[in-house]
């Protein structure tokens, strides 16, 4: 079943791009003129600034809010720095951060120097900055070179304890187990909070704590590992949530490979204000992309909490204009993980043949990007064996398919976070059916007349049809009438609006500078 | 035989084979840990164990599947099942009972508390369109309801309720990981006695690892698990508010 | 994947059959001259003959025994009785069976008198037998009308607690949760006995033995459900071991529905003695056949004890002689039902894509037959879970190639005969594969260069290879040689050879009779 | 720290979280059968108990899932695993030992007993091929032997014995329902005891249900369980029959 037998019309697949674009290109446009806290601080960390003050507080917090108080950030941390920097002429930014949180110079004092001079300042700033993260890339691409990951779909398998030395325990029995993917997923509170904790942290919920310690602690012990079994398993963290910009910055210092990344999951179920994290993941995949870590997006969650077989299509609809966001902050395809997932009911009467049409759909629709393709979650019980067959059903439309990226069902999802043993069960299915079905997409034609096709087809008008609708309101207009998950969110409201920030003349583009 | 029918045991094909299937880990290597989980089985006071399934899992844990036979007997003359499936009665009837017995709107509060990002269930309970087609507490005439969604932080909702001074406040909690709901739900209800709220309102909790006891210990009225069905919790309500006389608290 | 997708070489299909047709029609000629002591005793068992003596043996053992001490049975039971009861002019059967029994009467005084006179009487004695067996057989038509069987693959589950009322209550349980075919299997003991234990037993291992009053007990208790949930279920039992024409006889008089009948299973699995049980099987398929009820065939064991994969094509080749045996037997071909399984190690690289094309393959050699498609057993661990998804594909496939008939696999295969809720938990996964996947075989073309379809051609060239050695040296022969699992079995040795018996002129054929 | 090595507990996701699945049926129907599960989880000392799925399985059986904490700890100073993993020589050392050591052959009997049909188990043992890669039996010189098959009556065994006099006897047993091969396996030690043949030969027993423990209470002089190797069971002989100096009992 390689890609091109439900043998779609070409022409309509290019017509329903262009709409993406537009809709995407339309949101460039909107956010623009904006940047956010937390673009700003993210631009801090590129810088190297790190730690907490004596009030336990990040720097790169304390400093931004500092010169939001004063009025001064519309200038952009970029601007205010180098400026900064050369009036005290020195380099050591650091220590200039910890001046400014104690007040020991008074940010307001500060006139402003030549304007050539600050810019070029900033870029050196800003490219050595990159540099770091450059080097990180080419580590990741050696090591890629050395143990490359061989089968497919890749295993993708998460962990949560909450606290990062079980993580520690259980990620390196995953990845002995046969995990291709480890994600460590975080704290249900952490995407609320406008900071990124600090730290190696041990008291999570139903995740662990996204910090820079932990990233490294755990790729230190993955490298180990890889290394013994001449695998590079990858390690997977969220870009998501108030600080999507500072976590994807951190992520590419740190040598993270994969990070699940999409503003509507934040808009829709986290109630984050639409703007705001759309500016921020602009900025996101841009340095997603220098540090070459590619990201996946979170479409499975559009329909976990509505009708999944009536409104399979949203998935269609957001992975489209998804793609061409990612594409508009200079994202390639096969940087572009576009997600969806296998969420229909397993009462319905051939519904394993709308699993494999739609997954074959978005396989010919995005032929070159790292599908990350989601587990049944919403259907699932506490009858754990009858769940653990559906994972199975979910296994085999991967293989048939020819899905890149799985991530792992567990039949205990209706119950906890993924047990250790539990972990081990579903890889070990997983790997059963990878290898007893190993060729089995080359199989088979699609009948012209049979129910697959047909399904296919209907989702893909459907999704069209409502491409052409966003595409001439607008994507912001479509979130507040609901188009999604059925969900209506406000571009003025939700969390972290306040940090929404209007740039001024002098604001230096990062986006430029490179 | 009488006996027979009053002492009970796991029925495998046979009457008291007292089969049982067990699944854990052990966080030590084979064959060490084989021994810790015969004597786990023991402990448990099972016999017959036969471990039919063991497997290292690497990093230090070992994951075993054993059968083995439940040889006590429970002595089921001793048990008695409160009928909490008791029968309730349809949309109509409840509508009707409100109508004739309380006549005013009972006003409703209802959020899921702290970083609780699940609303599902508690929309389940409280939309017109309901769960599996017994309709939300909306449908109801007699209700006013203020739903908050989802992530409501304690102190958000205190204030919510003194503005609003419901008679129900519906609190919802999906995430138990590390008891994270207990210490949520715990704090509410002390937050709740400490401003001199908790007299004004009936405090009911729901989410799919909630029971009725764990509700009562944490100082709730009530707690719906899994499953429970809009008509449930507002017949309970109903005959809750008048019960207890709840409706005029506020004036 | 509906019947024809292998495109197979139909001269070929023809050619092997006709090849099966010459091996079965050579046994036939062999087998002609004999008859066995189990044969008399069915054919006393038709004429309702029932019930042990004071010394506890079933009446129909005691008769056979003394004329064959006597050296008269030779000519027949049917012969002999006809002839006493003209003697004594009696019509009561039973009496004159006691009377033998205590002696009463001394058989070999009996001189024989008018032979045409013998023959019309034994033909009415046969003819009013054969009647109960019609008209059981009518009962089950109109139940089958009344209550039609819906859904396919129809469902077979086994029951073997040893003791029949702890088999009713789990009869019932399968049968209300959606089990189409319930079989008891036999106590481990049963097949060497040369008697059919009488009354309701409580005493078996691995199985409940097979008698007419537990046969009885049962049809009733799913009758009763039968009618309740408006679906006739059927009830299945062996006919196999050293009483294989007599528990047959019993099952077309107490209406079982389908039997398990294969005199190579006996052979090579029980040590019976091949002419006795090839003797016994011919007079078991045509009162079958009398009583309408259909038979499967055990070629699933013939992969159970060697290798799966290089073997496999010892199923086809039985089955192709099993269908020429039955056909010689009077059965059509929807009343064969060819046994195959689903037993390739799971971790043999697309064994998954090879126990397709093996599926197809009997489908589209058979497709009149209701094919009866075997679980995964051997490759079965203690792993319970992983069992549970290996019967997930079991499912799939037996959905995928439109088997009629699936044996159930059971999460505890490895470790003990079926608990009540193992099969709860089978038929649940079962029934969710039916109802998900319910069109799947008319979704897909095979492809000609695929692993599939040269799989399929491979497996029935070989096996066309190995009938025509087999068709040259007779089956037989064959045995001797050890061409089925690789068992060596001898024609004149074995378990209840002693009781083959040579046909003296004066035997009535009741295959001539009716 | 040392305490927390030294008591052991189920490992879930988290230490000492003690996390334990169980399942089994009740022969009574829900919701009472509901009680009578809890109370044999709580027999069994576990708490948290949390009954995750259960289901009428008609015919007056409910089916039950459910998870629970371990709350006990195994205190593991106290356990010694004694060595039954010993490292076995391969195939030419143990050749090597029977042609210094003992030098003639050393006869042996093999049979699966009573109505038992499995012969692949001992087959897999005695057959030259042997099992996953390891030889059978067959294929040392040392050993002569005779194997009857399957399915062979106690008398017939014992006459066979009495002919041909082996120095060992190997049997298999694989049906177990009802404990059938218990009693197969009893009655033959008994009979051996009766003729006065024990003494004479090494008696040992295999099958995936037998365990050296079980073994030796049948009256069995060694047991192999499920995966045993044809070299474990070469070696065991070897050692025995030269430890117990049985290579004459018949002269
Ligand atoms: C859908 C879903 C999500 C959606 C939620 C979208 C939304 N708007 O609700 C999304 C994708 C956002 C999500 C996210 C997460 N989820 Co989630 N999610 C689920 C899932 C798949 C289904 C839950 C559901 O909708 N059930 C259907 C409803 C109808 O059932 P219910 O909640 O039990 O409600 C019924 C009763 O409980 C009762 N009830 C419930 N509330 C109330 C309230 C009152 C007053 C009353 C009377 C009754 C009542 O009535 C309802 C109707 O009968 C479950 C897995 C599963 N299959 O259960 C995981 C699950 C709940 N999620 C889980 C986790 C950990 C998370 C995350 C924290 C993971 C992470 N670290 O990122 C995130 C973050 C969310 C957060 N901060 O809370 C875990 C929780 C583990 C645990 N016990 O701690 C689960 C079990 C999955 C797993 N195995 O890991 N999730
Ligand atoms: C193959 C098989 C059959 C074949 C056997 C063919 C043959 N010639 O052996 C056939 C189809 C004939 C068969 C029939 C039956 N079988 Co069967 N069969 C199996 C099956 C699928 C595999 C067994 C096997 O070959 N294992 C592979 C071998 C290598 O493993 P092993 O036996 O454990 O042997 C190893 C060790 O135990 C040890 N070992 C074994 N014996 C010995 C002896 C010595 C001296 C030593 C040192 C070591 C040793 O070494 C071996 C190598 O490591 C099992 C299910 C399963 N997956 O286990 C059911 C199973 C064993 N069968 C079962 C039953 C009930 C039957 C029947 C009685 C059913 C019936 N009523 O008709 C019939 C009748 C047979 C009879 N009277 O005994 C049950 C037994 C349940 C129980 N515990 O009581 C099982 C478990 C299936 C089930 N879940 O119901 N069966
Ligand atoms: C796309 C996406 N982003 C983020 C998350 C994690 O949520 P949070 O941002 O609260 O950590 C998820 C969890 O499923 C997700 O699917
Ligand atoms: C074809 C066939 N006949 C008979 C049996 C039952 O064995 P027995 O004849 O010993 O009852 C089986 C069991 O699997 C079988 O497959």
């Amino acid at each position: 079943m390689k890609i091109g037998t439900l043998s779609l019309d070409e022409r309509k697949i290019i017509y329903a791009k262009s709409l993406g674009k537009k809709i995407a290109d339309d949101v460039l446009e909107e956010i623009k003129p904006y940047t956010t806290k937390s673009i700003e601080r993210a631009i801090l960390r590129i810088f190297g600034v790190n730690g907490v003050n004596s009030k336990g507080i990040p720097y790169v917090n304390s400093i931004i809010d500092k010169f939001q108080e004063k009025n001064l950030i519309s200038k952009g941390i970029l601007f205010l720095i180098s400026n900064a920097l050369i009036k005290f002429n020195t380099n050591s930014i650091q220590r200039l951060i910890e001046e400014i949180d104690e007040d020991k110079i008074n940010i307001t004092k500060l006139e402003y120097g030549d304007k050539e001079k600050i810019k070029i300042l900033a870029k050196d700033l800003i490219k050595d900055g990159v540099s770091k993260i450059v080097k990180k890339k080419k580590e990741r691409e050696n090591m890629i070179l050395k143990y490359p990951l061989k089968e497919k779909p890749h295993l993708y398998v998460i962990v949560a304890t909450g606290n990062i030395y079980e993580d520690a325990k259980q990620v390196k029995s995953a990845a002995y187990l046969g995990a291709d993917f480890i994600a460590i997923i975080r704290s249900t509170a952490q995407s609320l909070l406008d900071y990124v904790p600090y730290g190696l942290t041990t008291e999570g919920y139903g995740g662990t704590y996204a910090t820079q310690e932990n990233f490294r602690f755990i790729r230190e012990i993955l490298d180990e590992v890889s290394k013994d079994i001449k695998k590079y398993v990858k390690l997977v963290n969220y870009s998501s949530g108030l600080c999507m910009p500072e976590i994807s910055t951190l992520a590419t210092l740190e040598r993270l490979d994969l990070m699940v990344n999409d503003a509507l999951y934040g808009i829709l179920f986290r109630n984050l204000n639409p703007l705001r994290t759309m500016i921020d993941q602009r900025f996101s995949r841009f340095i997603l992309h220098i540090g070459g870590i590619p990201i996946v997006t979170g479409e499975d969650n559009l329909i976990k909490t509505i009708d999944s077989k009536e409104f399979y299509y949203t998935v269609i609809v957001s992975q489209i204009i998804n793609e061409q966001l990612a594409k508009n902050c200079g994202m390639d395809e096969n940087e572009i993980g576009l997600g969806h997932a296998f969420e229909l009911d397993p009462n319905l009467e051939n519904g394993f043949l709308y699993e494999i049409a739609q997954a074959q759909l978005v396989r010919e629709l995005f032929p070159n990007s790292p599908i990350k393709f989601m587990p049944p979650t919403r259907y699932k019980t506490g009858n754990i064996f009858l769940s653990h067959v559906m994972d199975t059903l979910f296994n085999i439309v991967a293989n048939l398919t020819d899905q890149e990226i799985q991530l792992l069902g567990m039949l205990t999802e209706a119950l906890h976070t993924p047990l250790v043993h539990d972990r081990y069960l579903s890889i070990e299915n997983a790997k059963y059916i990878r290898n007893n079905l190993k060729s089995i997409s080359n199989e088979f034609i699609i009948k012209d007349d049979g129910i697959i096709k047909k399904r296919a087809v209907e989702v893909f008008d459907k999704a069209v049809e409502k491409l052409e609708e966003i595409s001439s309101m607008g994507l912001f207009k479509a979130l507040e009438k609901g188009y999604f998950s059925d969900t209506k969110r406000l571009k003025e409201e939700g969390r972290g609006y306040e940090g929404v920030i209007k740039k001024d003349d002098d604001y230096l583009e990062i986006y430029d500078l490179l | 035989m009488k006996d027979k029918e009053k002492f009970i045991r796991p029925y495998g094909d046979t009457p008291d084979d007292g089969i049982i299937q067990i699944s854990f880990t052990i966080p030590l290597p084979l064959p060490f840990s084989r021994e810790v989980a015969k004597r786990i089985v023991k402990e448990m006071g099972l016999s017959d164990e036969n471990i039919v399934f063991e497997k290292d899992i690497y990093s230090g844990f070992s994951f075993f599947i054993i059968y083995g036979k439940f040889n006590k007997y429970i002595d089921i003359s001793k048990i008695k099942v409160k009928n909490n499936e008791l029968t309730i009665p349809d949309f109509f009837e409840i509508e009707k009972i409100m109508e004739e017995k309380i006549g005013k709107k009972i006003k409703i509060i209802a959020c899921t508390l702290g970083s609780d990002a699940h609303t599902v269930g508690l929309d389940a309970i409280i939309n017109a369109k309901g769960y599996n087609g017994d309709n939300g507490l909306e449908r109801y005439k007699g209700f006013e309801i203020l739903n908050l969604g989802s992530q409501i932080q304690h102190e958000l909702l205190i204030k919510k309720i003194q503005e609003y001074k419901p008679n129900v406040v519906l609190i919802s909690q999906t995430v138990t990981q590390k008891n994270i709901h207990l210490k949520n739900l715990t704090l509410l209800s002390e937050l709740l006695e400490a401003e001199n709220l908790r007299d004004k309102i009936l405090l009911i909790c729901g989410g799919y690892k909630i029971t009725p006891e764990l509700a009562h210990e944490l100082g709730y009225d009530m707690g719906f698990g899994a499953n429970t069905y809009p008509s449930q919790v507002a017949y309970y309500i109903v005959n809750e508010l008048i019960k207890r006389n709840l409706l005029d608290k506020w004036s």
